[in-house]
């Protein structure tokens, strides 16, 4: 019987990534560690949309809201809602567009570095004022 | 000369046209210099005779109450019944005048002649009126013409009917008052208009000096024939517009236009009192007519509040006391002697400062007795005052302006007396005499090039009708028996005598006034002395003198016979008759209104004046001091009263004082200044503050000058720095401020940008500035002050939300 | 197995057809078209063309089957005349902005395929920004939008200003999405389910710390798309910085992605009608009320950082991205009244804000290309030199400020009343103040372009030609500009429409609230 | 007929449009079609001025249409004897101002068109009825203003400019506010729906569902209050004015002085007063003491200034003091008084600022310092100087006086204590008034010509042909109406003593 960590847990470490992230972003200089920063800020999120996924019960669906977009049918909720799926598959979504994200920026850093010969994000201020 | 437009006015005084002799050659003075060869006389003689038996004819004419023009004959009851006959007298002139200004330098002789015939005219229908009322001969003639004006309603509810409560009724008024003044009026602006004709010749604004006087004639027809309180404050002003602009006639003079904006401007001193007090009438009667306020007043419109309504009179009365330049605001009609002399005759002389008595004259039955009391003291005072500044004065014209000042101030007094007949009788007759002295004066002014009379003497002998008329007229001003100024103005010291009887508060008056008589037959001879007789001390000025062409001695010689005849008949007194006293009726009132007030117990004298036609008794002021003109019987003018003893012997002995005074007078300026006993040199300097006091006009100017004049000024630019600096320099104060919000903002090198528009943008603009230095341009600071907004927000917020439960969710544990 | 994913696919046309001209955008310039013949920036408009055609059809077919809302793939997204709203506006703008790119000379030399590739992929992620009902799909749509625009804004590679504002725009960007992310988790957590609905129901049960905090969170990313202060701070930079198209690209288009979906989900997840089936009447918060102040402070803020930091920019760029910032503001007003005039009056300004600003922008951009400059003393004169331009400009600036008759003015007052009506007067009156104080740096411009520099005489004018092309987008932006000022009832029922499709009269009572 | 409003509004909008499709060379052409937009309102004004009605305060050549529906704007237009008055007199000084600005040079085309806007804007703002489409033509008003000023203007006129600009701006968005704060609290008992319409505001009392809490109503009082007293303008606020008129070119300057400070006075008795008539008689008697306030500081201002053009602008703002004068008193001559200074003002200044366009044409400069004795030199064009300062110093016999002593009476008859005070002290401005124009009269023409100065006087020739055409019809109606008065009175009576009424019955149910 191993004991089961509680969903706080999982809470805190994913605050304290995301404190972490944040605190990158804000020191580093270099951009590409700040995009790191980027990164740990978004798999802080993916945790704790694993943790809910794993520890959440789904709330029961309701009939159509009235607001601009209620639910069409109870039922289709049910079926598609995929409650027990959903948290992992929003994590799913999160590393892909991480991944994009990354990407571009990366790609940008790049083109800044050719054309400045350097990545230091405080170098980068000529836009002001 | 002749592209000296007039400029040569500028220099030295007044009429430079004068100043290069008269070679009736030379300078553009145009066709109309005929006049002044000798061959000038036939001429002139002819005008004044031919207009001397028309004004008679006329004159008869309405005696008889038929014009008859051969066959047909006029009734001339129409003359009042309908307004036309005063309409035509008032328009006449404002025709001439337009056809002056728009047309005057293209017709034959400038146009001189429109001017003239068009007072002409209106004096003809003048004089017909007063031989009409003459023949009528009813002390309470009276015939009115209204219409309505301005008439406003309003409503006591949206949708109301209206009720009208504002209303100007514009409307002529003839009765025997307005008649004489009609007559006044037209005469002497006729003979000045005659008299410039000469007087002017030479000058290059000839049309528009006519064209000015035909204004002034208007304006002043329009004061006298108006019905209603607003008419009489419009044309009131319009009288000192007219007399603004001949005053500064020459402006190229710095004087003249001095004084024409310094006459402006202290009359419309006057005139805010004089306004304030027909709005108070106003507002307590809602009537603007002369009869519409009486009758209101008389039924207790004041209610108890006698104060009020004598106020009232007082601020009206500050309207004469502008217009008739009484102390303390005579000081602009000294000045006003910068205009050409005919303008000082009649206008600063006959008319138009007379303007004053005929309000008082006019409004009299309004006043309380304290406020005539006021007026009384008004009088006096200025009466000795201007007499004693006129003792000292060596300008010619000067000396009449003070004696001028001093009359009217006979005439106010009189009035505030009691004495309502004789006051204005002064004017009737004062008119003429003064009018006469001042163009005596002029044409002296003419042949000797100054004004001061140190430089004249011994005038007699090249100037002889000059000289004659000019005695005359001042053996009138100075009382002597036999002239019309000694009837008038001996009758105003009779009242005045024994209202003093009456108002012990009026005994200082008198001795003003005897004082005052005296001292006027000495400085008036003192005039004539220095001028007319002993050695001439200024030879080539002498040499220079001649007497004056007949198109201006003919004036003289009228005016100068009229200071004689004037007063003759006795006719005057008949038809002008103390009105009854609405003041006396609403005191009455007021009296009654008075808690315990038993309702016929003690009714003021004249309450019954009421009560129809019939004056039982005398309509006295108030308490009835004013025993001169009491009684009236039904109809009949209440000139002589039966109980009238006491007046005969207050009279009396008016009579013996002031033959006294005046001869005393007469005799110590003849050994003074004919005689040369008395060197006035030594009493001069013996009594040298005094003189200097004298001199200087009691410092009168210097002090208004002082107080008034420089602090306004001063005020003014003090305002426009201020609305400069301060009101609209916010921008300056926000300036200031925008340093402090600049440091807040952590940038003391940020420079507020110049070109806002008001303190507004410039803090916006510095608050910019700030803000532009958190916009470094550095990623980080960005993320940094995202973060620490969201941090901020969120935490600062739930705190101000949620202050209660954290409270109370801390107290629980 | 159920085919309801794929049911009602008819509705999702449009964004499938952009989805093909994205393709065939990307495919003709594979095909090396001959440099000058604009074929591809042709293509890609006539694409926008035609989307914006297909949304009509979509609005006609609710209208005709009589439905105000229709939901695709397991409620995970709606097409609904809200949605459609915000997707008109995108695609116009998309598709104006594809006409001034269209002779952008500077475009064409980086490569137009690209361009229009990602203009087109941006317009995408707008429509699923509008449609977007659960979390995974906003997440998605936010990311479609966000990440294509960080090309653009870097879209010269060698220009250094261009690059820079892509760095700062894809960081920045991608912090705030992360944020973003962040409190999403936690909704998610909350509701257990990721679709708006069930998140709503929880919303009440939690308390106001926590609702602050996620809220706060995900107002970070939201923030990020509109620029809302203190999320603001990268727009001058990046709007200046980038091509002057993108910026109006990015000033227009993608902040009304934001709105759109700062709508959706607030008016979703944390308030619902008072009385069902009435979104025009009254609305009443979910859970923690103090949301809407929370919002109030931020629009204040914004507004007034933007007006005032306008006031010092002497690039006209800047000028207008600072301007951007403060109609974000503005815009915010209705977002807090929580009602549907409210809503309404939102609508109805985006709308009129796009032709004012995109006409403000492309004045800058026809300016520039005709040979001028960016800086406000590229602009002296200029009025007189080229009257048309001058009065265009004069008359988006002034629209800009809210001066009537022009479109912006009815916007504000929609914005004011929906506002008073509420009862923030207090709000109304700042606002107001600030759009008084916003005509100071408006009003700069046209100084400089009409008050500066003036000829002489009318003979020695040198013309500027701004060329027939630029002057009838001009006319294009103009035309709206100043008939929605004067005449713009059809606008104002289609935002109401929009709003509340089932809701024909307009909501306030008599006296609906006691002001205080 | 039945158009006549909308007709006289949107011809001059038409000449705009007319004009800009000009060709530019073609000066003479746009002129004469600036004349003619702008003539026909005023030839259309006699038949307003005989055919209006003037024994009824209802509203008159009313136009009504629903312009926007859902929010209950109308297009609503229609003249009562308030706006009757304002309306001519916009017709006539417009008309005379587009000769006053004959030889303009540069940008004839902009300048006429943005002329004839100005115009649509003016008339626009006489003839609303609903409060929205009041606002839409006082805004539209701004925007030619700033560009005539700014671009045609002398030295500062950007400065000058923008001032004018920020200033009313600040001030009609308060009155947005208030606006939509009345909107949403008033009720139009006929439809249940809320409503723009004025006459429907006025009564709001009775139609509001839920009356404004008192506080609230002060505070819109004081918005609206303060929107309008900047453009009157009232003493705090005034200081855009003399910066505005300075520079302005002259015929601008008498469209500013001559109808736009009318807009302030004219949106009180329109709006400020019907609709929050409690509040306004509790702060009557403040609005006497700023009249009062404005009377005399600007006399006095005016006498210090050196430069005529702004002496005459601190003259307008003195005389603008009498107004608010009447208007606090709340009595019908007082009303009545206000009104017709409007009016006489508007014709008095406008004059003013010809005479002193005409001097400055010649010698470009206006410091009166400078000149002297030119009344020797150019005899007419002092007559009419004369001729103006007198009217404008409230000489008898011409216009200003009937007004000022209509709202001397007005105040008077107000009757309370506290407001006596304010009159007496008011009437020093009649002597501050003749003091600061009789001296610079003196100054100016009176006197030796200037020592320093001499070259100036080569320049100085006699007042022109089209000069004395802008003028002769403004003396000639400061002359009818200063001798007879009683048609134009007769013309705005019935509302005003209407209004008057009104305001009395809220001031007593109160």
């Amino acid at each position: 019987m191993m004991p089961v960590a509680s969903l706080e847990w999982f809470l805190m470490i994913a605050a304290f990534l995301f404190a972490c992230g944040i605190y990158t972003i804000l020191t580093r200089k270099n951009a590409v560690s700040v995009l790191m920063g980027v990164e740990l800020v978004l798999n802080s999120a993916n945790i704790n949309l694993v943790a809910f996924a794993r520890f959440v019960k789904p709330a029961a669906s309701l009939g159509p809201q009235s607001v601009p977009i209620p639910m069409e049918s109870g039922a289709a909720a049910v079926i598609y809602g995929a409650p027990w799926a959903s948290g992992h598959v929003f994590a799913a979504f999160v590393i892909i567009l991480a991944a994009a994200e990354a990407a571009v920026a990366l790609g940008i850093i790049l083109g800044i570095y050719r054309s400045m010969g350097g990545v230091d994000v405080d170098e980068v201020s000529a836009l002001k004022g | 000369m002749s592209e000296d437009h007039g400029h040569g006015q500028g220099h030295g005084h007044e009429a430079p046209a004068h100043g290069h002799g008269h070679d009736d050659h030379g300078h553009g003075g145009g066709e109309h210099r005929t006049h002044f060869s000798p061959a000038g006389f036939t001429p002139g003689l002819a005008v004044m005779l031919l207009g001397i038996v028309a004004g008679g004819w006329c004159f008869s004419a309405g005696r008889s109450g038929h014009l008859a023009l051969g066959p047909a004959s006029i009734d001339l009851n129409g003359l009042f019944d309908a307004p036309w006959a005063s309409l035509v007298i008032l328009c006449l002139p404002l025709v001439a005048a337009f056809v002056q200004i728009f047309f005057g330098r293209k017709l034959p002789r400038n146009g001189d002649w429109v001017s003239t015939i068009a007072v002409g005219a209106g004096l003809a229908l003048s004089l017909m009126m007063l031989g009409r009322i003459i023949g009528i001969y009813d002390w309470q003639f009276e015939r009115v013409h209204e219409m309505e004006w301005i008439s406003l309603f309003s409503r006591t509810f949206p949708g109301a009917q209206d009720v009208v409560t504002f209303r100007v009724p514009m409307g002529i008024l003839i009765d025997n008052v307005t008649v004489i003044m009609l007559v006044v009026v037209t005469l002497v602006s006729t003979l000045v208009h005659i008299y410039s004709i000469g007087y002017m010749a030479d000058d290059p604004r000839y049309s528009r000096f006519f064209a000015y006087l035909s204004i002034f004639t208007f304006s002043m027809l329009g004061l006298v024939l108006c019905n209603n309180v607003f008419a009489l404050y419009m044309f009131w002003e319009l009288v000192g517009l007219s007399s603004y602009l001949l005053i500064g006639f020459w402006f190229e003079k710095k004087s003249a236009a001095d004084a024409q904006k310094k006459a402006f401007l202290v009359n419309r001193v006057g005139d805010i009192g004089m306004f304030l007090g027909i709005l108070t009438f106003f507002l307590m009667t809602g009537e603007l007519t002369y009869k519409g306020i009486f009758g209101s007043v008389a039924n207790g419109a004041f209610g108890a509040q006698m104060g009020l309504l004598t106020a009232a009179g007082v601020l009206l009365f500050m309207g004469a006391v502008g217009k008739s330049a009484q102390f303390p605001l005579h000081i602009w009609l000294p000045d006003a002697m910068e205009g050409p002399t005919p303008v000082s005759a009649l206008i600063h002389a006959a008319t138009m400062v007379a303007a004053g008595v005929y309000l008082v004259t006019r409004m009299y039955p309004v006043f309380t007795p304290n406020a005539l009391i006021v007026i009384a003291w008004f009088g006096g005072f200025t009466a000795i005052f201007a007499a004693t500044i006129a003792l000292c004065a060596n300008d010619i014209k000067k000396v009449l302006a003070y004696s001028t000042v001093s009359q009217l101030g006979y005439m106010i007094m009189g009035l505030g007396a009691g004495a309502y007949t004789n006051g204005f009788f002064h004017l009737w007759t004062h008119a003429f005499f003064k009018a006469c002295l001042f163009l005596g004066s002029g044409s002296v002014i003419h042949a000797v090039v100054t004004q001061d009379m140190r430089e004249m003497g011994g005038l007699r002998r090249k100037m002889p009708i000059t000289f004659w008329t000019m005695l005359l007229s001042t053996l009138a001003i100075a009382g002597v028996p036999f002239t019309s100024g000694f009837t008038s103005k001996d009758g105003i010291l009779g009242d005045l005598l024994f209202a003093a009887h009456e108002h012990p508060a009026l005994w200082p008056v008198v001795i003003f006034a005897f004082a005052g008589a005296g001292l006027t037959a000495f400085y008036m001879f003192r005039l004539i002395f220095m001028t007319f007789t002993g050695e001439p001390r200024a030879k080539e000025k002498f040499e220079h003198a001649h007497e004056s062409p007949w198109v201006m001695a003919a004036p003289l010689v009228i005016l100068g016979s009229l200071a004689i005849l004037s007063d003759k008949g006795g006719w005057f007194q008949e038809l002008v008759g103390k009105p009854e006293s609405a003041a006396a009726a609403a005191i009455a009132h007021a009296e009654a209104m008075k808690p315990g007030a038993k309702p016929h117990a003690e009714k003021a004298p004249g309450h019954e004046g009421d009560a129809g036609p019939s004056h039982a008794k005398a309509p006295d002021v108030g308490s009835g001091y004013v025993g001169s003109l009491p009684v009236a019987h039904a109809g009949a003018n209440p000139y002589h009263p039966p109980h009238s003893e006491e007046l005969h012997h207050a009279h009396s002995a008016a009579m013996v004082l002031s033959i006294l005074v005046a001869g005393l007078g007469i005799g110590l300026s003849f050994f003074t200044y004919q005689k040369k006993l008395i060197d006035p040199a030594k009493i001069a300097a013996a009594a040298a503050p005094v003189h200097r006091l004298l001199l200087n006009k009691y410092w009168i100017d210097e002090f208004f000058h002082e107080t008034l004049v420089k602090p306004a000024l001063s005020i003014s630019r003090a305002c426009s720095r201020f609305d400069l600096k301060v009101v609209d320099g916010f921008v300056n104060l926000w300036g200031k401020a925008t340093e402090v919000w600049s440091w807040i903002a952590g940038t003391f090198d940020q420079k507020v940008v110049d070109g806002a528009v008001n303190g507004t943008a410039d803090v916006v603009m510095s608050a910019g500035a700030a803000l532009s230095r958190f916009q470094t341009g550095r990623l980080k600071t960005y993320l940094a002050w995202a973060v620490a907004g969201l941090v901020i927000l969120t935490g600062g917020f739930h705190l101000v939300t949620h202050w209660a439960q954290i409270v109370e969710h801390l107290t629980r544990k | 197995m159920q085919l309801g994913v794929v049911e009602n696919l008819s509705y999702f046309a449009p964004e499938i057809l952009l989805t093909v001209v994205i393709a065939a955008v990307i495919l003709v310039d594979l095909t090396k078209p001959p440099p000058g013949s604009r074929l591809v920036s042709r293509l890609a408009a006539t694409g926008l063309a035609a989307t914006l055609f297909m949304l009509i059809l979509s609005y006609a077919e609710l209208e005709l089957k009589q439905r105000t809302r229709v939901f695709l793939f397991a409620d995970t997204f709606v097409v609904d005349p809200f949605g459609l709203f915000f997707k008109t506006v995108g695609c116009v703008c998309a598709f104006l902005v594809a006409l001034f790119a269209g002779n952008v000379r500077r475009i064409e030399a980086h490569g137009e395929g690209e361009f229009y590739a990602l203009l087109l992929t941006t317009t995408l992620g707008i429509f699923l920004m509008a449609g977007a009902t659960d979390l995974v799909g906003l997440v998605v749509a936010i990311e479609t939008l966000s990440i294509p625009s960080y090309v653009l804004a870097g879209f010269y590679k060698k220009d250094r200003a261009s690059s820079e504002a892509s760095l700062k725009y894809v960081l920045f960007g991608a912090t705030a999405s992360g944020a973003m992310l962040f409190g999403l988790s936690y909704f998610y957590g909350l509701a257990g389910t990721t679709s708006f609905a069930g998140i709503a129901q929880r919303m009440g049960s939690i308390d106001a710390l926590t609702a602050g905090i996620m809220l706060g969170l995900v107002l970070v990313g939201f923030g990020f798309k509109i620029s809302a202060a203190p999320f603001h701070m990268w727009t001058p930079d990046v709007y200046e910085g980038a091509p002057t198209a993108v910026t109006a690209y990015l000033s227009t288009a993608s902040k009304a992605g934001g709105f759109a979906v700062l709508i959706r989900f607030f008016y979703n997840v944390l308030a619902r009608p008072e009385n069902p089936g009435d979104p025009m009447g009254p609305w009443i918060p979910i859970g923690d009320p103090g949301w809407t102040q929370f919002v109030a402070v931020l629009s204040v803020l914004t507004m007034t950082i933007g007006n005032l930091a306008a006031y010092r920019q002497t690039n006209v760029k800047r000028l207008l991205a600072y301007s951007s910032i403060a109609h974000a503001g503005y815009i915010l007003l209705g977002f807090i009244v929580l009602t549907g005039a409210g809503l309404m009056a939102m609508l109805f300004y985006v709308a009129v804000y796009v032709f004012m600003n995109l006409g403000a922008f492309l004045t800058v951009i026809a300016v520039s290309e005709a040979g001028g400059g960016e800086e406000l003393s590229d602009f002296r004169g200029l009025g007189w030199r080229a009257p048309f331009l001058g009065v265009a400009m004069g008359a988006f600036l002034f629209s800009l400020t809210g001066l009537p008759p022009l479109s912006g003015f009815v916007g504000k007052v929609y914005l004011f009343a929906a506002l008073i009506d509420q009862g923030w007067v207090w709000l109304a009156v700042i606002a107001a103040l600030n759009s008084a104080v916003s005509l100071y740096y408006y009003v700069r411009v046209v100084k400089t372009m009409w008050l500066e520099g003036i000829p002489r005489n009318d003979a020695d004018v040198i013309p500027f030609r701004v060329g027939s092309y630029n002057g009838f987008l001009l006319a294009v932006c103009l035309v709206p500009t100043i008939l929605f000022g004067i005449y713009w009832a059809p606008l104002e029922r289609l935002a109401k429409y929009s709003v509340g499709a089932n809701v024909t009269q307009p909501a306030p009572k008599a006296g609906a609230k006691p002001v205080h | 007929m039945n158009h006549i409003l909308s007709l006289m509004t949107f011809v001059p909008l038409l000449g705009a449009a007319i004009i800009i499709a000009l060709p530019r060379q073609k000066h003479e052409l746009v002129k004469s079609v600036a004349a003619c937009a702008a003539g026909i309102p005023l030839f259309l004004s006699y038949f307003i001025w005989k055919g209006f009605d003037r024994t009824t305060a209802a509203m008159q050549f009313v136009e009504r249409f629903d312009w926007i529906p859902m929010f209950h704007i109308q297009y609503s237009m229609g003249i009562d004897g308030i706006s009757v008055t304002m309306v001519m007199l916009t017709a006539l000084i417009s008309f005379i101002c587009i000769f006053a600005s004959w030889n303009i040079e540069k940008g004839v085309k902009g300048y006429f068109a943005l002329f004839l806007l100005l115009e649509t804007g003016m008339m626009g703002v006489f003839c609303a009825m609903d409060f929205f489409l009041f606002y839409v033509f006082w805004e539209v008003m701004l925007l030619p203003m700033y560009f005539l000023i700014g671009i045609w203007g002398g030295p500062r006129k950007e400065y000058a400019a923008i001032k004018f600009f920020m200033y009313t701006l600040v001030g009609s968005v308060l009155m947005l506010v208030v606006m939509l704060v009345f909107y949403f609290n008033v009720t139009d008992p006929a439809t249940h729906e809320h409503t723009f319409d004025l006459l429907v505001l006025r009564n709001q009392d009775a139609n509001s569902g839920s009356l404004l809490v008192n506080s609230v109503r002060f505070l819109c009082f004081i918005g609206l209050f303060v929107g309008f007293a900047i453009k009157v303008p009232m003493f705090p606020f005034h200081t855009w004015l003399p910066d505005a008129h300075v520079e302005a070119p002259t015929a601008i300057s008498v469209i500013l002085a001559g109808i736009l400070l009318k807009m302030g006075t004219y949106g009180m008795f329109r709006i400020a007063f019907p609709l929050l008539p409690d509040i306004a008689n509790d702060c009557a008697w403040w609005i006497g003491l700023f009249g009062l306030i404005n009377i005399v500081y600007g006399a006095l201002c005016a006498m210090a200034q050196d430069d005529l053009k702004k002496l005459v602008a601190y003259s307008s703002i003195s005389h603008m003091g009498y107004c608010l004068l009447g208007m606090g008193a709340m009595t019908t001559a007082g009303f009545n008084g206000a009104m017709l200074q409007m009016f006489n003002h508007g014709t008095i200044t406008s004059m003013l600022f010809l005479l002193v366009g005409v001097i400055y044409e010649r010698v470009h400069h206006r410091w009166i310092s400078r000149f002297g004795g030119l009344a020797t030199m150019v005899p007419v064009y002092t007559g009419f100087v004369t001729f103006a300062f007198f009217a404008s110093l409230g000489l008898p016999g011409l216009s200003g006086f009937i007004s000022e002593a209509m709202c001397f009476i007005g105040a008077w008859q107000n009757g309370t204590p506290a407001y006596l005070k304010l009159t007496i002290l008011a009437t020093s401005g009649i002597l501050l008034g003749a003091a600061f124009h009789l001296w610079a009269l003196q100054r100016m023409f009176l006197g030796e010509k200037n020592k320093i100065y001499t070259e100036q006087y080569h320049h100085v020739t006699e007042i022109n042909g089209r000069e004395i055409f802008c003028l002769v019809p403004l003396v000639i109606v400061i002359l009818w109406v200063g001798v007879y008065p009683g048609p134009l009175l007769d013309m705005m009576n019935v509302s005003l003593s209407d209004l008057q009424a009104f305001m009395a019955h809220y001031k007593y149910n109160h």
